[in-house]
This record gives C-alpha cells, structure tokens and sequence, in this order.
C-alpha cells in the first residue's frame, strides 16, 4: 500500500489523456485524496504532443513529485516529446499501447529499465467498446482505476456526467471502454505493492483548481475592480476568469491593444481610486516596463502578476521556468524599488495574490506577484480557505483635515503619504512620471529629487520585517541548509523531509517575499549554517546571485539551478545534501561555483 | 455625460498656481486659456475632472489647471485615460498631448481608443515638431523639413491626424488654433459636451522650433472657418475629403459630429453591470466556484 | 599660480552664459590647456535658469571638479537654483551681477562667506558698450580673461569668429563689452592667487567635442552602417550627429516612431548584415526592454546607447546619475545575459564606442554602452586619436564549406557560431525569438534549451579575462580601496591623488566593462584590500550590490552613493578614506550599511 | 524593387523541411501555397529573399519557407522589415502575420511604414481571432464576439484594416482567401511586384477557434471579385468606401493600385546617397570635425 502515487500520461492532442487525468483527478478529490495534476503540451495548438502529471497523496503535498511510479505511454514519440519532465526509472510501472508494437525489452527509454512494462491494447480495446479512438482516455482510466484501486465508483460517476450530455451512445461505449480497462486490469494483476491506501478523511469542502483560476479569484476577493490586460501564454486563463466573474462584481475587465495599454489602464484606474491588475508573461513583462516604473514613482497601488515561462524573449511559451526574477526586481531604469512577492503553490496563489493587493494599496506601489508556468497551469486540490481569516488592506485616503491644506506626497515618517482621487474634492493634485515635490510640483532639483527616492524607498522596509512572508522548516540548528522559492519550494520541501528522514541535519527557508531582502530573516537563517543550496529553475541561478547581494552567505552554500523544462528532482536534492553533509564531516567547505558555469 | 452645472465656474478657478514654463509665445499659453473657458462654460468642479497627458511642451497642460491631473508618459496618455474613464465614469476626463506624443509614440493606442468609443476629449496641440526635445522631426512635419533629426531633409510623408481619426470611426473630429481664440474655446467646449470619444486638432505653433509658416500671424492669414463655408457637419465623406487638406489649407471649426452618438463604451459597461451583478455571488465566496462537480 | 581652475557661472537661458563657456573653452584649447565644460539646465526650453562649469588645467583631466575656485551669477535665483551642483566654500571667488542689489557681505549661500565677492555691473557694461543685454555674456568673458590671465587673444579671436557674421554693429558691440570687462578686471585687482599658469604645450591637434557627438563619431569610425533611434534627452545629439554625417558614409538614420520602432529596425538591419546602433534614455531603454532580449536569443550583434539620467520614469530629464545599471543588466527577462560597458570621459567614449560595436560583431550580442548625462552633454577637450591603433572587428561570416550544410546556431568551442546574412547564398536560416535548435527549428524541449542557454551564455566568458576593460591605479599593496565607473570614475581617480599625496595608501579600480562580472580581476584586486568606497552616483549603490553578487568584498568595503544630481565631490571622498584610514588604524573594520539606509 | 528572374523556379524551392505544426484545415495552409506560387512566379533565389513575421499561428509562415526567415516578437515585424530593406534594399522584403500582431499590438507601425513607403509587401491573415493564444478577441473580431477573453461578448467596434491602410495612403491594397486560391496567389505576386508599399489582407479562417462564418466553405459562398465589379483600382475613395463593407462583404482582388507609384524611401536614401557620398571625408578621419575653431 502507497501513500503518494505519481502518475505521468503522454500521448497527442487528440488523445484526451489531460482531460483523462482532469477527470481522475475530480474523482480522487471527492473521495479524499490530496492531488496535483499539471500539464505540458508541445508547441501545436491542435494535435501536438500533450501530456500530465498527477501525483496523488493520503497527505498535503507541494510538488508535482519527480520520478514517475506509473507511466503512460498512447505512443512513444510523444512520449520522448518530454524527455526529464516524465522521467522513468527502475521501479516504474509502465503502461503502453501495444499498437506501438514496441516489446517491453526494447522500450526506447534512455538506459533504464523499469519495473515493468505492460503492452495493452489501448486503441484496439476503445474502438472494439465504444467504436471510436475518442475513448482511450477512457480506456487509461479504467486501466489505472483497476490496477491501483483509484476511486472507482466516483471515476464512474464522472464520466458519466461528463459524457452524459453527449448523447446516450457516446455514454454507453465510454461505460464500455472504462468497464474493458478494469476488465483488463483484474486480468493481468501487477506484482507489485502500488496500490493506494484510503484517503484520510473524506474533505468535501476541497477545492479544485489552478492557480491562475486561483490568482484571479484571489483578485476578486481583494477587491480588485479593474483589469487591464493581453492574452500571453500561459497568463490568459487569469484574464479568462476575470472576463466571466469580475464583471459580476461591478468591475471591468479590458482587452487593450497590448500590453503597454493594460498596464497604462489599470495605472489610470489606480489614480482613479480602484484597485487595479494586470497580467502577463515574460514578453509582456518586458513591455511593461516604462509603465510600472511610472507607478513606482507616481505612487500608485497596482498588481502586475508575471506567470514566467521559458525565455528569453518569446523562448519556449509553454514550459516553466523562474528565470524572470532578476527583471521582476531589477528592469526599471532609474532607483525604482518595487516589492516583488512569489506563491509557492496553487493553495498559496490565494493568499499571495490577496498580498500583492495589501502591499500595493498599504505602501502605494506597483507589486510584482511572480507566480510560474507550474502553478499557474497546475490543478491542485485545495482545502478550503477560511477567508474570514484573511486580511484586506484598503488605501489610506487623506482626511478631511488632510484636504484642507492637501500635500499628496508628504513626506511623513512612513514614508506612505494619504492618497486622494479624482471626485474628492481638496485633493486634487498632479501625478506625475516626472520627478516632483511634496505638493506634486514637476522638480529638478537634487534635493528634492534625493528626498523623494528617499521616501519611495524608506516606506518599503516594513515589509523586511514580515517574517509571515517566510516558511522556514527543518532543524533550527542545522548547519545544512536549502532555500528555494516558486513552484521550486515544493521540491525543496520533499527533499527536506526525505534528507531528515535520511537523518540529515537540515533546514530550508522558502521567502514569498524577495524583493526587498530580508537582511534580518537571511541573516538569522544562516547564523549557524555552514553549506547549503539554492534551489530555482533558471541558468543563471538568479535567487542565488540576489541574496549575495544583501546577505553574507555563508561560503559552503551553493546554486542548484537549472534552466526551465529541465526538472530538478527530490532525488537529486537529496543527494547533493548528502554530499555537502559529507562534505562538512570531512571538513571540507565547497566552493562557490564562478558565474556563467 | 450628463452635464449638469453645480454652480457657476469662472475660467480662473481652472488655472492652477504652476506657473506655466513654456517659452514666451507659445501657442500652448492660447490653448490652455481656451480649455480654461471651455471649462467654465461646463461648469464641472475641478474635483471631478480628470485631465491626462503624456510627455511633451504641451502634455504639461494638465498641471496648469485645477483638475485632478496626470502627466504621464510619453505616448500613453490614452490608455491611462481609458482606465481612469472606466474606473470612475462619472468624471469628465481630458486628454491632451502633443504630435508626437499622439501619433508618433502612441499612434497605436489612437484607433483603439475610437473603436471602444469612451466618452473622451483628445485635444492634440499639433506644431509639427519635438518641442520638448528641441526640435527633431514629428510625425506631421512636412516632407524635406530639415531639423535636428532630418539634417538633410525629412523622406516622408506626415500623417494627417484630421482623417485617421475620420478613418477610425470617431463621432467628433475639428480643429481649431489659438490664432483664434473664441473658435478654440467652441471647439473645446463642443468636443466635451459631445458623448462620446471627441477629437481635436489644435494648430498650436512652437515659437521656438517650429517653422515661420506655423507661427500665429500667418494662421490668421490662412485660416478657413468651416462654418463660413457651410461645410455639413453630419457628413463623414465631406469631412475625409476637407481633411485630406490638411497641411495645406488650415480648416477650423468642426469637421464631423455624427448626428446619431453611438452607446459609450462605458453605456455597454453600465448595462452588462445591471444584468451581471443582481445574480453574483459575494466576493467572499468566490471560491466556491471551484467545488469539484 | 595655478595649474588647475574651476568656474561655474549660472543665468538664465537668454544670459547665454552657457555660449560664453564654450567661447572660452575653445580659446583655452587652442591655447594648448586641457579643459572640461559640464551644463546644466532647467526644465524649460527657453528662459529657464541655465549653467555650466568649465574646469581648465594644464594637465589631463578626468572630472569636472568640486567646489567652484570662480562662480559667476547674472543672478542670483538662478545660480541658487543648481544648488549643490555649483558649490561655493571659503576659497571661492564670486563674480556677480551688482543689479542684484544684493551687498557682498548678504550673498545668499547657505552657511559659507567666499574669499572674495565682487559686485560688477554687468548688466549695465552689456547696455552701456553693446547697446544690448545680451552682452552680458562678452562682458564676464572679459572679466575672467582679465581677473585670471586666460586666453585674452584666443578669446576675442573667437568673438570676432562668432560675430562676424552677424553684422558690424553686433561685432564691434561685443568687442567693446569684452573691453570694458578686460579694463573692470584691470581697475579692480583681486588680492588672490587664481592667476593661471601658462599652458605645457600648444597642442594644435586638440579636439573640442562632447560624449554624445564622440559615441556618434565613433560608431562612424566602428563601420555603423545603421541608425534607428528616437528623441529623448540626453541622448538626442547622437541621432543628430548621425543624421547630419552617417549618410556621407552610405548609412542610413531611421527616426523611428517609437523607441521600439527604432531597436527593431537596428535588429533588422543587423539581421541584414550591417553594423547598428540605437541610441536612447532610461524611459526609452525600458521600451526597448523586449526587442533586447529578441537580439540576445537571435543571436545578432546591436549596440545600445544608454545616456542614463535621473529617474525613475521621466524623472530628471536634464541632470545625471547613474541609476540604470541594473536595468542594463538586469531588465531582460529569461536567462539573458548581455554585455555592459562604459566610458569614463568624453575621449574615453571614443575606445568604448568602438569596442561596444567590436564585442557585438565578434560574440552576436546586443551590448549596452551605458553612458551618462554628465559625459555625454559635457565638452572636453581630447588628444588626437591615432586611429590607427585602434582595432575594428566585423562579425564571422560563414565559409563556403560551412555554408555547403550551414548550421546557424552551431555549438561551437567558442560558443560562437558563424553567421550568415540575406543575400548569402546557402546561408538561409529562421532567425526568431523562440528558443529553437542549432539549425534555428523552433523546439520547446528543454535540453535544448539548456544547451542554447548555456552557448549563449558561455560565449562571453572571454569578456571576463580583457583586463584592458579595467583601469587599476595608485599603490597595488594598499588596504584602501576605491571603485567606481562612468562620469564618476574621473572624481574618483582625482581623490586617488590627493589622497595619496596625502600619505594615505589607497588604490583605484575603474570597471569599464560592468558585465559580465570579472570574478579574477576584482578578486585580485581585493585581495589586500581591508577597507574601501564603492563610489557612484544612485541612490542604491547599484553597482555596489552588481559587484556583491559575484564577488566576495571585503568586510571593509562600504557604498558611496548618491541620487543623481547631487555631486559626490573629490574632498568628500577624500575625507570618508581618511576616516577609513583611522578605522583601520585603530583595528575596527566598518561595517556595511543595510539596503533601502 | 526592379525583379529580374535568374532561372525557372518553382513552387516547391520556397518550400523548407520544416513541417507545419498548423491545426489540420487552418487556413493558414492556403496562404503559404499561395505564397509559394507567386515567389515561383516572381522568380527571386530564396536567398535573397527576407520573410519577417511577428508571433502568432500565422507568423510561423517564414519557417516553412526557404528564404532568410525572422519570426521575431509579436507585433514588431514591421520595424525590422523596414530596418532590413534599408540595410540592403536589393533584398525582396515580405511581412507576413496576424490581425492581432498587425493591428493591436503591432497597430502603431503600420501608418508609418506606409508613409515612409518602402518597398514591402505586408500579408495579414486576417482570422478575427487570437489563435496561438487559443481563442481571444482579435481587433477585427466582431462586436457581440464571445471568447475566451469576452465571456459576455465584446463591446467594441472592430478596427477595418483595409479602410486604415488606405487612409494611410498605401500605393497596393488587396485581399484574398485561401477559398480562391489562384486569386490568392494572383494579389500576393502584384502586391510584391508593386513597387512600394503593398497591403494585402488574407481572409484566412481559423478552424480552431474562429467563427462558423469564418470557414473556407462560407467564403467560397460569399466572396465577391472585385474585378467581376468593374472596379476602378485606381479610384481611391471608391477603395475607400468598398472598404467601408469589410466585416459585410468579402471582396476579393484589388482594392486599389495607385497608378503613378510614389518614389520609395529606398530611393530616397539612394538619391540622398548619391548626393553625400562623394563629398564625405574618410570614416578614419571622422574626428577630423571636431576641431575648435
Ligand atoms: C519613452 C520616451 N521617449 C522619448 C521621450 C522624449 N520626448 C519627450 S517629449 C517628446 C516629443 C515631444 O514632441 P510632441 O509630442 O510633439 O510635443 P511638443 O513638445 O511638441 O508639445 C519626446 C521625444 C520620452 N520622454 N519618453
Ligand atoms: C509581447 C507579447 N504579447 C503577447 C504574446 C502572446 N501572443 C502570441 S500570438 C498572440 C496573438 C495571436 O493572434 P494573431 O496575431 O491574430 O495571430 P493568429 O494566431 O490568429 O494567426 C498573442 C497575444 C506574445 N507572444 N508576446
Ligand atoms: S519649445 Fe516650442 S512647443 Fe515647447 S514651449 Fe517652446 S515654443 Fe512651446
Ligand atoms: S488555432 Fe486557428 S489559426 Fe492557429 S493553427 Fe489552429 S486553425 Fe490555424
Ligand atoms: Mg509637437
Ligand atoms: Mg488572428
């Protein structure tokens, strides 16, 4: 019996294994389990490589999970497609379409050998059942719901619903092909111990979604009432959401001509007293520069959520990857900072993006919410959230004893000034791109100018002191150590767990805050601390290179970074803190590797 | 926008106490007083408008008047006032701008803002040059204009803002200069008043860059009234060929008003509201949405 | 005697005492002394207050100099106006308008009593001899020639040059107002020693030029055969070099309709196989953010001008700093890694012009030439060049055999691969922006991915070991340390000085190359180093943090920086390396102060 | 562009190894063919040929052509084209892309590479959708459009590519289906052979996420000839109001074809060229200038 089951299907577009996994998915949820499901598809629209990774738990779990348990293969070359996103090794239980001809002693798998190979007649067994292709899906699911004893009764009851609408016929043969898949599973028992154990209690209450569904949601409840925005993948799905709901709210959602023209709107709106977002990716991040450097300066709240993906430039649209974090922090011109803050999962989107608003609207900045092509198109179980408990942070409007004599850029001891808007009357005033004073006056004096920068960036270091913006875990004293952040945090969470289990003295440190850096909160961290890593998904291991910049690491702690679409797999965090405990034991301080390896 | 007078508003209570730092003769010292008096006119409280540019000599309009202003940056004053419009439909919203910050830099978001149809004035102070940069060519210089930019002559033809706009379905287009004043302040006064996204070309020569015939006196010298020439307003066709003219003969007055305004973007958006939000949800309870079917 | 003179006169625009600076300055370099003239202006185009230094020696110089020896104010609002950036102390001279009506003893300075004050009427000389106030300028022309031996000749030379052509009257006008303030000096000696020291050398071969005409000139020289570039200050005076001098070489200058309109014609023309440049300012290199990335993907060789000014957004238009170090760096998003240079002097802008458009063509990269209001705006006078010297390097074009299978994106040695342009035959390839394999096919798979990034990101390694790219001055065993880059280097080098002959054991080190980060060349550098002054001109210390991110300084080493516009003058520096010097004395190693101070 | 053929060529040089990864039945298919049929036609080597595309499905066309691809950022193809057949204005200079590349993002290039006219023949497949980013509204989607992007329909007027062109003052305007695929191939060789620049819009259906009106078989009902008309291609407001019906008609062929081509921008530097050249001093000797006097 297994706690934690990862599953990884490929096939092509047509073949439906995403919705196969979304439906397989829906049912473990119903009956309890915790799950996480993401996607990748190659780069077609219509019939090109797709495939999915679900990993189910008795438990929370917070990554996609790295080598597969069980993997499916419609065909090979589709398979391959993924190369180390769907990585197979000895204990995996591969399951395929025999119709690829393919023996299970000739697998074109990469110098590995799993633990079993099953041919199944994939297609044979749909078209014979319900005479179509469309059902291997359902096929699949029947197959894994047999061998490894995943809700049944409540895969049933989907497709059911599901094809339900589709006429009497298409229901009755997908029946079929899910009932031939079980039929095959009894069959052909595997010997092996994959079977799951029972969920720990049946959570009605879950919640099932995908964290730019989720994103979007959080932005609503915040009270965002303004977005402005252009489809990128893979952000769309955020606009998507808002474009159904947010008008319900009395917001407005637009469509603008490009990206400068979102964010310019959504600036305009912030002036105009509402809480406003943005959405993008990296090319439109990019695009978006100027702007966000006006609100910086013109103090304005605004959200500008960034789901990276592979780059640089249009790169690989479709893939995940952290490698934007250097830009989140650093692309204006000028010294412009700006709080940039990262949900290290599906679950956590809700509170961060709640954040990004709180921050923006407390202190009057642009916020950079950095979400990542994994959270943002993974489907994840979600307990449900008791949002009574969860804080919303409106503007500080001027007071009528304010508007008296009404200075919009005050320099105050926070540094935060009251903000009036359009409609209020005594506070009007000129927001300006160009530098100004207090009372907003365009200025080119040096003094002023240095006061103003001053004040921008003084009003900001309260956020250094939220240590609720940190999850630190592991043994306090431990003098190894890891910190990763984004969809990487997951990863570096499991391979805590499996290094402590392993009797390693560890302790890891996720921030969802990243810019400013924490001096206080590194510096604690890593008093004791003697070697470690830094765990992200980009070249040039970006988080790394930041915290050099604020924090004295200690000289043992080094970058594990890899550019995006190339997994970095539990396994191998493990044993790279294995070496570095070697390491310490003989006394051996690794060294720092130089830049651009 | 339903316009109604709260109490009556003199030119002066528009004018801020920024002291205007355009060189001496700028045409832009007419237009900002021609705006004033349209303003007046209006009646709005200064509280209420919102007055949006980008970069530029002129796009420093806004911080001399008394509305809330915002001189933003170059090019994307548009978009800004799109979002400001659709957050708060309530305000009157202005936005001016130079030749280049409106169809150099920020020519791509001009169509976009028409389509949608905001009920926005656009008021283009066009002097043919880059004021603020001190003089390289715009995107309305004559063909063969030497500047900074064009030592040897510019190669290309201008744009002719009268009929892109014509051409991009806006239901308000004139022109005016503050060679004539009374004639500005009409035109203001009509495009604000008109419901709907309004556009107006004010020849506002640069005393300093800009070319001799572009100065005040020789705009008194050629300037054509429209109305004398009892051009009909309500014709779109008439009105694309009169701007074809442009940078030859120096029309002023109101070339196009369509008779019948099209709903406002923000009339779509207060209607898709009134059927929307009776049936939603409460914002708390948005994530209900996600209960796995 | 003096060999080294500052004079900083302040009006407003119409006083032309900007054009009475450069009359002088050109009749000192004709004279064979060494010189340097910064200006600075208000925000409006005409009548605004205006200024300038002009700093005269009769050895090299690298900065514009501190405290004013001379200040001259037509007024006084004006000149009080630049604040800082025309600092007057004890030892100063002041020269000004007695129709100020202001006593010598009540002058408005904050806190300091000059040497001298000496009212003139300056205004009513200008009236009385040229009939006209806009003499005013000839007049103190004639008092400094007068009161400080400069250039008498060279000057009425240059007025005669100058208002010849405009008519007999307005000639012999000015020739009696440069009289009568010749005779004023003569009447009222000044009991100081400010009086010059001859010239070393009459140099004929002197050039008189700013750094944005010397960036023009030599992208000339460098073989630019494209300019796509649109208006902004400071950087216009490139584009109008250009436009006037490119098309004699058969080059083209684009004025585009926006900043991205610009880049994208220079990638274009780059493409097509031409050398190209663009050419902006903050507001404008955040524009050009994405098409950036776009040339390091493509792998196509582009130089970027950057004139930094004050920022964030419009900010400071008009005055220097140098705060878009991280933008230049940083702003692209995806592992992209670009290099970054800059020149240090307007002749210094010479060598780093040539050498961006030389790291360009040799690696297929964009590179950033990070210039800055002060140097580019400032007039220096310069050697003569032996161009001869001075390498020009063309990209590696393809050979025949490697056109008979052209493989574009080859991963090569060197990770760079030759490139072919449209019109080569056997060389067609997909160029894009999507990450894409060695024969330029689209791919989404990460390990190609990987590898492209790493050959993209390997190729520039070299860079790191061009020693030629740093300056290092002053005593290589010194526990004292400076560094600084750009406009900033050359106060810097001048505190080196006096802090030496002041006994202190200090050295320099002047990056020009500021990425990638030379790991070797500092390390080496710090390797004694105890204490030191990472000195520039950002409110962040900016390149303080760049150089904490690959580099382990020593504890000792502390930022030096300041918001555009507010000098960091020569004896500042030198008293913080006093202080260091006593720290380390007494054994207490200061520590560094946190971000956002 | 003078265009002299070297040798026969045919259809088949222009087409590349690389497979298209369109969706089965895009009409995207039909306009590549067509593509590579006038290229045969007109003759020029493949590799002196430069194909520009911005980022969208229909932007993948360069790949899968034989000449010097760039499918560079999204929206931008029109600066780079122009920056290439300055660079070398002997190259054949092709822009190809989408509704949402050339007239949202890429809107504000598209006046000036007209009025600077160059040499550059611009293919917009026109499919009223976004289709790589799987289904939003497009500029040219029709108002009421429900996508992914307007749950509730859109609330804006489409933009009218052709119409803006031509206000633009573009010397070739035309458009095409896949539907017609001879008349397709015909506007693409006479808007490459036009000797400046040359639009021509490609009603080209996406069958993925565009509209039912959309498909080539509706096409084939609804298309219209222009020459069938009688059309006058030299007339430029009936152009002009035959563009007015876009979105309502399907008119295939020419639009307008302005009988006395303007001189090109290239002809223009060469003439400038050809002026300066001669009196230059040597690039070695460029300081040389800087010479106090
Ligand atoms: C992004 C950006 N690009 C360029 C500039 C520089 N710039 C400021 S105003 C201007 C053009 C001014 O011309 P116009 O818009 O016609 O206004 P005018 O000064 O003539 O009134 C330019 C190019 C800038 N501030 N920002
Ligand atoms: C700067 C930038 N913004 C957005 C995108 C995402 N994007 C890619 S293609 C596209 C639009 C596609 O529509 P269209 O241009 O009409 O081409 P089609 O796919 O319909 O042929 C968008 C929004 C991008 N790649 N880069
Ligand atoms: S430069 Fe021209 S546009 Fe600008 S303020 Fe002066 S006269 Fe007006
Ligand atoms: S999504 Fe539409 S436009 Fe794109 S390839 Fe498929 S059918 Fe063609
Ligand atoms: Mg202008
Ligand atoms: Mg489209």
């Amino acid at each position: 019996m297994r706690n934690d089951l990862i599953i990884g299907m490929a096939g092509s577009g047509g073949d439906g294994i995403v919705s196969a996994g979304e439906s397989l998915m829906s049912a473990l949820a119903r009956e309890g389990y915790y799950a996480i499901m993401s996607k990748s598809f190659g780069s077609q629209i219509r019939g090109g490589e797709s495939s999915c990774r679900l990993r189910i738990s008795t438990d929370p779990v917070l990554s996609p999970g790295g080598t597969l348990d069980v993997a499916v293969a419609l065909n090979w070359e589709d398979f391959m497609r993924f190369g180390s996103e769907l990585p197979v090794d000895g204990r995996t239980v591969v399951i395929y379409d025999s119709n690829t001809k393919v023996q299970p002693d000739k697998l074109p798998l990469t110098e590995v050998r799993p633990a079993v190979a099953i041919p199944v007649p994939i297609q044979e067994t749909a078209r014979q059942h319900a005479g179509t292709d469309k059902a291997k899906n359902t096929v699949v699911l029947g197959l894994l719901a047999g061998w490894f004893k995943l809700a049944e009764e409540n895969v049933l009851a989907g497709i059911r619903r599901k094809f339900g609408k589709k006429g009497e016929q298409v229901l009755r043969g997908n029946e079929r092909a899910f009932a031939a898949g079980l039929e095959f599973a009894a069959a052909h028992p595997v010997d092996l111990d994959v079977v799951m154990a029972a969920p720990k209690a049946a959570n009605g209450k879950i919640l099932l979604l995908d964290g730019n569904e989720m994103c979007a949601a959080a932005a609503i409840f915040a009270g965002c009432d303004f977005f402005g925005g252009y489809p990128i993948t893979p952000s769309t799905e955020i606009m998507h959401f808002l474009s159904k709901e947010l008008w319900k709210h009395g917001g407005t959602v637009l469509q603008a001509e490009d990206e400068i023209a979102g964010i310019g709107a959504a600036v305009g709106a912030s002036f105009a007293g509402k809480k406003a977002m943005t959405a993008t990716s990296g090319p439109g991040m990019s695009l978006k520069t100027e702007i966000l450097g006006l609100a910086t300066i013109a103090e304005l709240p605004l959200v500008c959520v960034n789901v990276q993906r592979g780059g640089p430039s249009t790169g690989i649209p479709t893939k995940s990857e952290q490698s934007d974090l250097f830009q989140a922090i650093f692309s204006a011109h000028g010294d412009a900072v700006r709080p940039v803050i990262a949900p290290i999962s599906v679950h956590d989107t809700f509170r961060m993006t709640v954040e990004a608003f709180n921050i923006a609207e407390a202190y009057q900045t642009p916020v950079i919410l950095l979400s990542d092509q994994e959270i943002a198109q993974r489907k994840e179980t979600v307990p449900a959230i008791n949002t009574a408990n969860v804080h919303v942070v409106n503007r500080r409007l001027p007071t009528r004893s304010e508007l008296d004599n009404y200075v919009r850029f005050r320099v105050t001891d926070s540094g935060v000034s009251p903000i009036s808007h359009p409609g209020m009357k005594g506070g009007n005033y000129l927001a300006s791109g160009i530098e100004h004073n207090e009372k907003g006056a365009p200025t080119a004096k040096g003094d002023v100018h240095a006061r103003m920068n001053e004040k921008r960036i003084r009003k900001l270091i309260p956020l250094k002191h939220r240590r609720d913006l940190f999850v630190i875990e592991g043994d306090s004293h431990a003098p190894l150590a890891m910190v990763s952040w984004g969809s990487l945090a997951g990863v570096a969470s499991e391979a805590l767990e499996r290094a402590r289990k392993a009797g390693m003295r560890v302790k890891l440190l996720i921030p969802k805050l990243l810019y400013p850096v924490s001096e206080e909160i590194y510096r604690d961290f890593f008093r004791e601390v003697k070697a470690g890593l830094i765990i992200e998904q980009s070249y040039q291991g970006q988080l790394y290179r930041v915290l050099r910049m604020y924090v004295d690491l200690p000289r043992g702690v080094q970058s594990l970074a890899r550019s995006g679409s190339n997994p970095i797999l539990v396994e191998e965090v493990v044993s790279r803190l294995q070496q570095l405990t070697l390491d310490l034991q003989r006394g051996r301080v690794p060294e720092p590797e130089p830049m651009l390896g | 926008m339903s316009i109604v007078a709260e109490h009556e508003y003199q030119a002066k209570d528009y004018k801020s106490d920024l002291k205007p730092i355009w060189c001496p003769s700028c045409g832009d010292f007419g237009v900002v007083s021609a705006i004033y008096k349209a303003l007046a006119r209006i009646g709005r409280p200064p509280h209420e408008i919102a007055f949006v540019s980008g970069i530029g000599c002129s796009s420093r309009i806004p911080g001399y008047t008394t509305a809330y202003g915002f001189n933003s940056v170059h090019g994307r004053a548009l978009p800004i006032a799109q979002g400001i419009k659709l957050a708060n439909p309530d305000l009157l919203v202005l936005v001016a701008g130079g030749d280049g910050d409106g169809f150099s830099i920020g020519g791509g978001h001009v169509p976009h803002a028409i389509r949608r149809n905001l009920d926005l004035t656009y008021i283009l102070m066009d002097n043919q040059i880059y004021g603020l940069t001190k003089g390289q060519l715009s995107p309305t210089s004559p063909r063969g204009l030497k500047t900074g930019s064009s030592f040897h002559g510019s190669l290309e033809e201008p744009v002719n803002p009268l009929l892109y706009v014509l051409s991009y379905g806006a239901g308000f287009v004139a022109q005016g200069t503050p060679a004539d004043m009374s004639g500005l302040a009409d035109v203001i006064e009509e495009g604000i008043r008109y419901p709907g996204f309004a556009f107006i070309n004010v020849q506002s020569p640069c005393v300093t860059y800009g070319q001799e015939e572009q100065q005040l006196r020789v705009h008194k010298q050629k300037m054509q009234s429209l109305k004398d020439l009892a051009h009909d307003t309500t014709d779109r066709l008439k009105a694309m060929a009169l701007a074809q003219e442009y940078g030859i003969k120096l029309y002023t007055g109101v070339f196009y008003r369509n008779p019948e305004p099209a709903a406002t973007f923000e009339t779509a958006v207060r209607e898709l509201h009134d059927r929307l939000v009776p049936e939603a949800r409460l914002r708390v309870d948005i994530l209900d949405t996600f209960r796995p079917q």
